[in-house]
């Protein structure tokens, strides 16, 4: 259990003057639910952005299982097993929601050209496979009914749900959610919430998570890093962050 | 080779010059790109019909009219972008307003469209072979460097560069730091939201053309003063080459246009000095497929990071 | 109605500005001078022309439209719509060329060629989604590969036809690997520089090339070995002596036009197949969203190279039967007036739509044939519908609904 | 102040408002509430006139706008932070602003400058970042100030806290009410129903383009309907 | 009876409409001629304007439209450029068509056509004779030659480079420019700093005019050299007073040729002038038709023998074809500009 799956050390993002991300170092282990929080402008997306390979940290090391990832392009970084979802939803808006899990398949599949060219059994089988996942991934989100129907069209929760399957049909190791209950309803998060969850027990993937609403992130996360100013100020169970009067002043406030 | 230098800086001044002629059209397409991030391909004709607008005045006023030279060719400037400003307004107005807000692609083949059309027209309506225009601007600044080589930089140059420099100041600081310039970015980025805002984005999107189809006629004159002659297909090559500029400058950069140009007159006149006429346009593409792997949005064109 | 005047009036000025120096007052050389003659009833009869129909006429169509407009969206093809509509276009197209005159033959042929480039360019424009204004270099490269191979060589056009193809692929393959990671216009412009470096290229490798000049005399495709010609070369038996017909140029032209048909008909069942292949899908994510693409671990470079070396092939499939078809290239048929004309037919298509392609590139071949009777008008004509064209069919003459797959439930 | 009767609006063929009615009277703040896809941008949007009505009503002070263009309604005195924030992201976050004041004097932007400065203290620090470039909470901060920035008579929220961080939300709803003393109306649109109907003098709440219940904030939040649908109890 | 259709593909669009003008002068004043006179064998001659544009794109579709339009004989482009790819059409169709223009070698060595004629003479003939004049009257010790790239400006420019070559004249640079370029000053500084005592010039007249007018504005004072398809009216409008002293060649002044008064008095009553150095050879290819076709009928086939095998009296003189369709003889004289733009025959 205790395995360390991420394990970045002293990374440090800068933007011309400006030091987004300030010596930051957290380890997630395997199975996991970590959370990282703070205030706007804090460097939790930045953090998430190096570590998928979308910026070229300054300094810094990021380890996958051991393995060092920093500087690979993002899609290696993918193939590592970590994928993320976007703090504005982005999905393939005009293709249909099933063919959002058939892309996401694609380092999977490996058919040839010729073999798709001439419908020959072997690709039959593979689509049929990879249709099979994706159906199977419908009915675990519960939005088989929305198959055909363009991702873009959808409602807000459905295409967070949408995003969530899509990630998880690359087989991740970590999944990096990134506030991923923006704009929906407390009836809708307290889904997520559970989504989260089971995931997480029947899928053996472990999550990292940037959130601002207070109810999910408790609910949910085994530890919590708070940061503000691009620097961590805390790390620690949800309950001890809570109370932490650093944590209060510089971001939760007083309820 | 005593001569090498004399000849060098005779050559950086033709090279100038020619890079002033390329920017002072890149500006007017980078300044509509800029603005509705569409390819006016019929930038290029634009400066043509500027060019024979002038023409058709400098032919009306008469060579041999008595009036002073610079008045003259005030008057030819004046009526070119008055006339182009007319011709800008129409054309965008015709093929490319009601194209606004559908597939990006659109408007561009409309602009092709309207380019082979404007060739045409003016073909039609002037002839189609080359007219000439009577040498006015003559005489040149001379001087030698050491050797016998005498360095000649024409005045119908030297014009262009000086023009070409003033505007590009000008519009620069119009575009940074005027309230209508700030309008234009603004649309240029996310034209819905700018008239949430209460702007009126037809009219900006007008007037950035008129301007635009004014600095192209400014350019044809000029232009046209210094080379003498003129066709009515004169445009789609030198469109095709400011294009590159304003490209290889950054895409909706006024200065990054003047500093494409620039290189790429220089690019040219170097390859076909020291190379090849032949290869010289391949030197320039060349360039800017070079340049281009190096800096994926231009010289002085922003980054393209996308947050994410 | 009083502010319609005003409009039809500023108008009518607009108009009078914009013809008086065009075809109101004729420059008119003499000798080194030049002077005006003015033409006062063409700037009149101009403006009054705008005048009318900005205050009658175009209020009235405004209206007529506006009543239609509304209810009339555009009519999407359906899937067994547009498999029935193909195959009443291949019906027709089988059988045509046995019904009509050679002209007419000719410019089918024609329209076959720009069918097959236009299908090209979709894959690379229409599904991929990258702007490539330099396609006619890919499509010069096929066409000179067979001509070079046969001048130098001796191949012949079937011998030819493939490495055509390969090496138009080739080249895609190699050009792309840099350059696809930019954006948009820069990459619409770095295929510009490309497509023009390879035509400049053509023309100053003087000694093998033929520059200007091109190559000419390269062989029509021979009937299974037996060449289609009015004389044969020493040792050969031309086909129509084989068949014991009577030589006619009609019998040639039918040939290569059903030639380019099938060629044609490949280039339309692949982009038909691959587009519903992963690779296909992969395509239509990257347009939509690159870093979503990336963040699933695909590589855009690999998959936008797929792309552009695909389209690349087949140009240069259509180029190796263009320089058949002429029997002789030179550089300035790969200007890039012609990379704009394909792009013009993909776009008006409806990107990505293959029907579309098809009928665009019949109606943006006819047309400047049809408008030769105009004479010097012809490409004024060509211009003006490329333009009305795209203002009535913004979508594209027939957007189709994309194929994809479905769930059953 | 802002009425909208039997208002339908459409995208194309799909059918996003279903004879909606609605009131914001002047000086309140009148929320409205619904589920995802439940037509409250388009709502919001339609005021605007972009998409505008296919049929009904729309009029402010008492005049019609429902046909009038987007920009002649903004400058009516009404200023929208829209849903997606959509700041200009090239410029700066100052440049943004001034957008936001485009038709008014140096003066009246240089105060509304320092009053959007001394709300959002992290857009002062960063008004020569470029917009694309901050953070999603600080670029909702922005579209926030930017729409301030006119001085509105009638100010249209739509889901002004979206990612923002707990302290700060509480820091909007109090600007909410501070400027509601300033004589500005506020219509608001909230997936934080609780704390929107905290603040609201009335609440709509719409359900698939439909109006399916109005009344005061207070009643609202003690609706069983509500808080089973919306509050999340 | 039905008439006998002849195509006149030419230049009627683009830079080189001047030639297009004077060879339809030509053509059709000796039509007109031909008709009223009773035209051939009873047959009127119907003209069929086409326009190619001078454009090598264009000359395929322009060639396949004579043949559409059921014409069997045709007074073929003006240009090399066009006329190379037209010739394997009219070949391949086996039609009977004669340039007045084109005088790049290619256009008959490449395929060796039956069915093609000139009545002009070819560039590997005015080439060495211009190189010829060079060498024996101007004496340089370097030349510069320049052409266009295109197939007759390239093709004539390389004649005159090989043959000076033979003649020991140090050819110091040979360069290709591009047409259509508005500014040359970059070849013009290098011209300067190599100072030949002569620049040769292969292409049309608009690259020429330009290079003239800025040759002289950066100070290059060297005396200029071009072929036939320099020599127009445009030319003196576009380089202004600095087309003096220029020489070109051109194909002997066939107004002045006895025997062609009323040649000219044809022209004098359809309105058009004779002058130009297409206008001539134009109106005998109409002659070499009419000819044939009176003497073997209207059958390509046998005209194109016909032609072949026997001589023709025409407005530019006696005419004899060689196997492939080139003259016998043809004759190219040297003029030079004055300042006011006429021209003067330099002997030699
Ligand atoms: N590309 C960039 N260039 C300059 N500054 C940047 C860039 N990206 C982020 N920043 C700055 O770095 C800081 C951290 O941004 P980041 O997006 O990581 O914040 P965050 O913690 O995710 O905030 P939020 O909760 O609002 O999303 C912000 O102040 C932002 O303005
Ligand atoms: N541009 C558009 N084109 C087509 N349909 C649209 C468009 N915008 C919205 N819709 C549809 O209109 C309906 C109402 O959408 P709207 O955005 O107004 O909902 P909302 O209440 O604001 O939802 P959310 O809470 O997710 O923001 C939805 O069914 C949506 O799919
Ligand atoms: C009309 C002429 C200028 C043509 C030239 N002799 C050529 O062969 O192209
Ligand atoms: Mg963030
Ligand atoms: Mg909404």
């Amino acid at each position: 259990m205790s395995e360390v799956l991420l394990k970045v050390s002293d990374l440090t993002m800068r933007f011309g003057g400006l030091l987004a991300v300030d010596q930051v170092a957290f380890e997630v282990m395997r199975d996991e639910v970590f959370a990282i929080i703070g205030p706007n402008g804090a460097g939790k997306t930045t953090v998430f952005n190096c570590v998928g390979g979308f910026y070229k940290p300054s300094s810094g090391s990021i380890l996958m299982d051991g393995k060092t990832i920093n500087g690979l392009p993002s899609h290696k970084v993918a193939q590592q097993g970590l994928v993320r979802t976007f703090q504005n939803v982005r999905l393939f808006k005009h293709l249909t929601v099933l063919e959002n899990l058939l892309v996401a398949q694609h380092t999977h599949i490996q058919t040839g050209l010729l073999q798709g060219l001439l419908k020959l059994p072997s690709y039959r089988k593979s689509e049929d496979e990879a249709l099979q996942r994706a159906g199977d991934w419908l009915d675990f989100m519960d939005i088989r009914q929305y198959a055909n129907r363009e991702a873009g069209n959808l409602a807000y929760g459905h295409q967070r749900r949408l995003e969530i399957a899509r990630c998880m049909i690359t087989k991740p190791r970590l999944l990096m959610l990134d506030e991923p209950a923006a704009g929906l309803n407390p009836q809708e998060k307290r889904d997520l919430q559970k989504l989260i969850d089971q995931l997480r027990k029947e899928f053996d993937v472990a999550v990292l998570l940037i959130e601002h609403d207070m109810s999910l992130v408790m609910g949910v996360s085994d530890r919590i890093m708070v940061m503000e100013h691009g620097k961590p100020i805390t790390t620690g169970l949800p309950a001890e962050v809570r109370v932490d009067p650093r944590v209060i002043k510089a971001y939760l406030g007083e309820e | 080779m005593s001569e090498l230098i004399p000849q060098l800086t005779q050559q950086l001044f033709n090279g100038l010059s020619l890079g002033a002629i390329y920017a002072l059209i890149a500006i007017g397409y980078t300044m509509v790109y800029g603005i509705i991030g569409m390819i006016n391909f019929a930038h290029g004709e634009i400066y043509m019909i500027g060019a024979y607008v002038g023409l058709v005045t400098l032919s009306a006023i008469g060579v041999n009219s008595g009036l002073p030279l610079p008045m003259i060719i005030l008057i030819m400037l004046v009526i070119a972008v008055l006339v182009t400003g007319v011709y800008g307004y129409a054309i965008e107005k015709v093929a490319y307003a009601p194209l606004r807000g559908g597939p990006r692609l659109v408007p561009l083949i409309s602009a092709i469209g309207m380019s082979i059309f404007l060739q045409n027209w003016v073909a039609i309506g002037q002839g189609a072979r080359d007219m000439a225009v009577p040498a006015l601007v003559t005489g040149s600044v001379q001087f030698q460097l050491g050797s016998d080589f005498v360095i000649t930089a024409p005045y119908s140059r030297i014009m262009i560069i000086v023009v070409t420099v003033l505007l590009m100041i000008a519009l620069t600081l119009f575009i940074k730091y005027s309230r209508m310039g700030r309008a234009s970015r603004a649309c240029s980025q996310d034209l819905h939201m700018a008239n949430l805002l209460g702007i009126d984005t037809n009219r900006i999107i007008s007037f950035t053309f008129i301007i635009g189809a004014m600095l192209a006629a400014v350019g044809g004159v000029l232009i046209a003063l210094a080379i003498g002659k003129l066709n009515p297909f004169i445009g789609f090559l030198a469109g095709i080459k400011a294009f590159t500029a304003a490209v290889l400058g950054g895409i909706g950069s006024i200065p990054g246009a003047m500093l494409g140009g620039v290189l790429l007159g220089l690019a040219e006149t170097f390859a076909a000095a020291y190379i090849s006429s032949q290869y010289k346009d391949i030197v320039a593409f060349g360039l800017l497929v070079f340049i281009l792997l190096f800096r994926p949005t231009g010289l002085l064109g922003k980054p393209e990071v996308e947050k994410v | 109605m009083g502010n319609n005047v005003k409009n039809a009036l500023i108008a009518a000025f607009m108009a009078g500005v914009i013809i008086a120096p065009v075809f109101g007052l004729q420059i008119v050389r003499q000798g080194m001078q030049t002077h005006l003659e003015p033409e006062w009833d063409v700037i009149a009869a101009g403006v009054a022309i705008v005048f009318v129909f900005q205050l009658l006429v175009r209020p009235f169509f405004a209206r007529l439209f506006a009543k239609k407009a509304v209810k009339r969206a555009l009519p999407v093809l359906s899937d067994s719509a547009r498999r029935g509509m193909i195959l009443l276009l291949v019906a027709i197209a089988v059988i045509f060329p046995f019904f009509t005159g050679r002209a007419q033959v000719d410019i089918a042929t024609l329209v076959l060629i720009y069918i097959m480039l236009g299908l090209g360019l979709n894959i690379v424009v229409g599904f991929a989604g990258l702007l490539d204004l330099g396609f006619v270099g890919f499509y010069a490269v096929g066409a000179y590969t067979y001509a070079l191979l046969y001048h130098w060589a001796g191949w012949g056009f079937w011998q030819a036809l493939p490495l055509a193809g390969a090496m138009s692929a080739l080249f895609g393959f190699v050009l792309g690997f840099p350059v696809l990671r930019l954006r948009g216009d820069y990459l619409a412009i770095v295929t510009l520089g490309f497509g023009e470096i390879i035509r400049l290229l053509l023309i100053n490798l003087y000694s093998f090339t033929g520059g200007p000049d091109g190559i000419s005399g390269i062989p029509k495709p021979t009937v299974f070995g037996f060449p289609m010609a009015r004389r044969a070369a020493e040792g050969q038996t031309t086909f129509h002596q084989l068949v014991g017909w009577d030589f006619s140029n009609q019998d040639i032209i039918v040939f290569l036009y059903l030639m380019a048909l099938c060629l044609a008909l490949l280039a339309l069942f692949v982009s038909n197949r691959v587009i519903r292949m992963p690779i296909g899908r992969a395509w239509e994510a990257l347009r939509e969203d690159e870093i979503a693409c990336r963040s699933l671990g695909l590589n855009p470079t690999r998959i936008k190279l797929s792309a552009f070396t695909m389209g690349a092939m087949f140009a240069g499939l259509g180029g190796a039967f263009f320089a058949a078809r002429q029997g002789l290239v030179n550089p300035e048929s790969f200007t890039f007036m012609e990379s704009a004309l394909i792009l013009a037919i993909v776009v008006l298509g409806g990107m990505g739509s293959q029907v579309g392609v098809i009928l665009a590139a019949i109606v943006l071949t006819v047309v400047p044939e049809i408008a030769r009777e105009f004479a010097e008008y012809r490409m004024l004509i060509f211009g003006l519908v490329m333009v009305l064209m795209m203002m009535w069919r913004p979508q594209g003459l027939l957007p189709v609904k994309r194929p994809h797959v479905e769930l059953k439930a | 102040m802002l009425k909208l009767q039997n208002v339908h609006t459409y995208y194309g063929a799909i059918q996003a408002l279903n004879d909606v009615s609605v009131e914001v009277n002047k000086g309140e703040i009148v929320t409205l509430i619904g589920a995802n896809g439940a037509g409250k941008t388009t709502l919001l949007m339609t005021v605007c006139g972009s998409p505008r009505a296919r049929s009904g009503t729309v009029s402010f002070e008492g005049e019609d706008i429902t046909q009038a263009q987007t920009h002649t309604i903004m400058r009516r005195g009404i200023a929208i932070s829209p849903e997606g924030r959509r700041v200009f992201p090239d410029l700066t976050v100052a440049e943004n602003l001034k957008m936001g004041g485009f038709f008014l004097g140096s003066r009246e932007i240089e105060e509304g400058l320092a009053h959007v400065y001394t709300l959002f203290p992290r857009l002062k620090e960063r008004a020569n970042q470029r917009a694309g470039t901050m953070s999603g909470g600080e670029q909702q901060m922005l579209a926030i100030g930017r729409a301030l920035m006119t001085k509105p008579k009638l100010l249209l929220l739509d889901e002004p806290t979206l990612g923002l961080a707990p302290l700060i939300i509480t820091q909007i709803f109090d600007i909410i009410r501070t400027i509601r003393e300033q004589g500005v109306t506020v219509f608001l649109v909230e997936q934080n129903a609780n704390k929107a109907l905290q603040v609201a003098d009335r609440g709509y709440v719409l359900e698939t383009g439909k109006v399916v219940l109005a009344d005061t904030g207070a009643n609202l939040l003690v609706n069983d309907q509500v808080r089973q649908a919306y509050l999340g109890a | 009876a039905d008439t006998i259709k002849i195509g006149i593909p030419q230049p009627m669009t683009g830079p080189a409409t001047q030639y297009g003008d004077q060879i339809q002068a030509g053509a059709l004043t000796a039509i007109e001629a031909i008709n009223a006179a009773g035209g051939v064998k009873g047959q009127k001659l119907e003209p069929l304007l086409i326009d190619d544009g001078c454009e090598p794109k264009q000359a395929v579709p322009a060639a396949n439209r004579v043949i559409n339009s059921g014409a069997k004989f045709a007074v073929a482009h003006a240009c090399s450029g066009t006329t190379v790819p037209a010739v394997n059409v009219y070949e391949q169709e086996g039609i009977v068509a004669i340039t007045p223009g084109a005088t790049s070698p290619l256009v008959t060595d490449t395929i060796k056509p039956h069915f093609f004629f000139r009545t002009i003479g070819r560039d590997d003939q005015q080439g060495p004779f211009a190189a010829g004049y060079i060498a024996k009257e101007l004496k340089p010790k370097t030349v510069a030659i320049l052409h266009d790239k295109q197939t007759y400006g390239s093709g004539i420019a390389s004649q005159v480079r090989d043959t000076l070559a033979k003649d020991k004249i140090n050819v110091g640079l040979f360069e290709g420019i591009n047409v259509g370029d508005s500014d040359y000053s970059a070849v013009i500084t290098k011209l300067k700093s190599l100072n030949p005592d002569l620049i040769y010039f292969g292409g049309y007249h608009a690259e020429l005019g330009l290079l003239l007018r800025q040759a002289r504005e950066q100070g290059l004072k060297t005396q200029f050299m071009g072929p036939e398809g320099v020599a127009n009216k445009d030319l003196l409008a576009i380089a202004g007073p600095a087309i003096e002293g220029l020489l070109v060649t051109l194909p002997a002044d066939f107004t002045k040729l006895p025997g062609n008064e009323k040649v000219l008095e044809n022209f004098k009553t359809a309105k058009r002038s004779p002058d130009g150095a297409f206008t001539m050879p134009a109106y005998a290819a109409v002659q070499i038709l009419a000819d044939s076709i009176n003497a073997v009928g209207a059958d390509p086939v046998k005209v194109a023998d016909y032609m072949h095998a026997n001589a023709f009296n025409t407005a530019i003189g006696k005419v004899e074809y060689d196997a492939k369709g080139d003259l016998k003889k043809f004759e190219f004289a040297v003029f030079k500009w004055d300042k006011a733009g006429n021209m003067e025959q330099l002997k030699f």
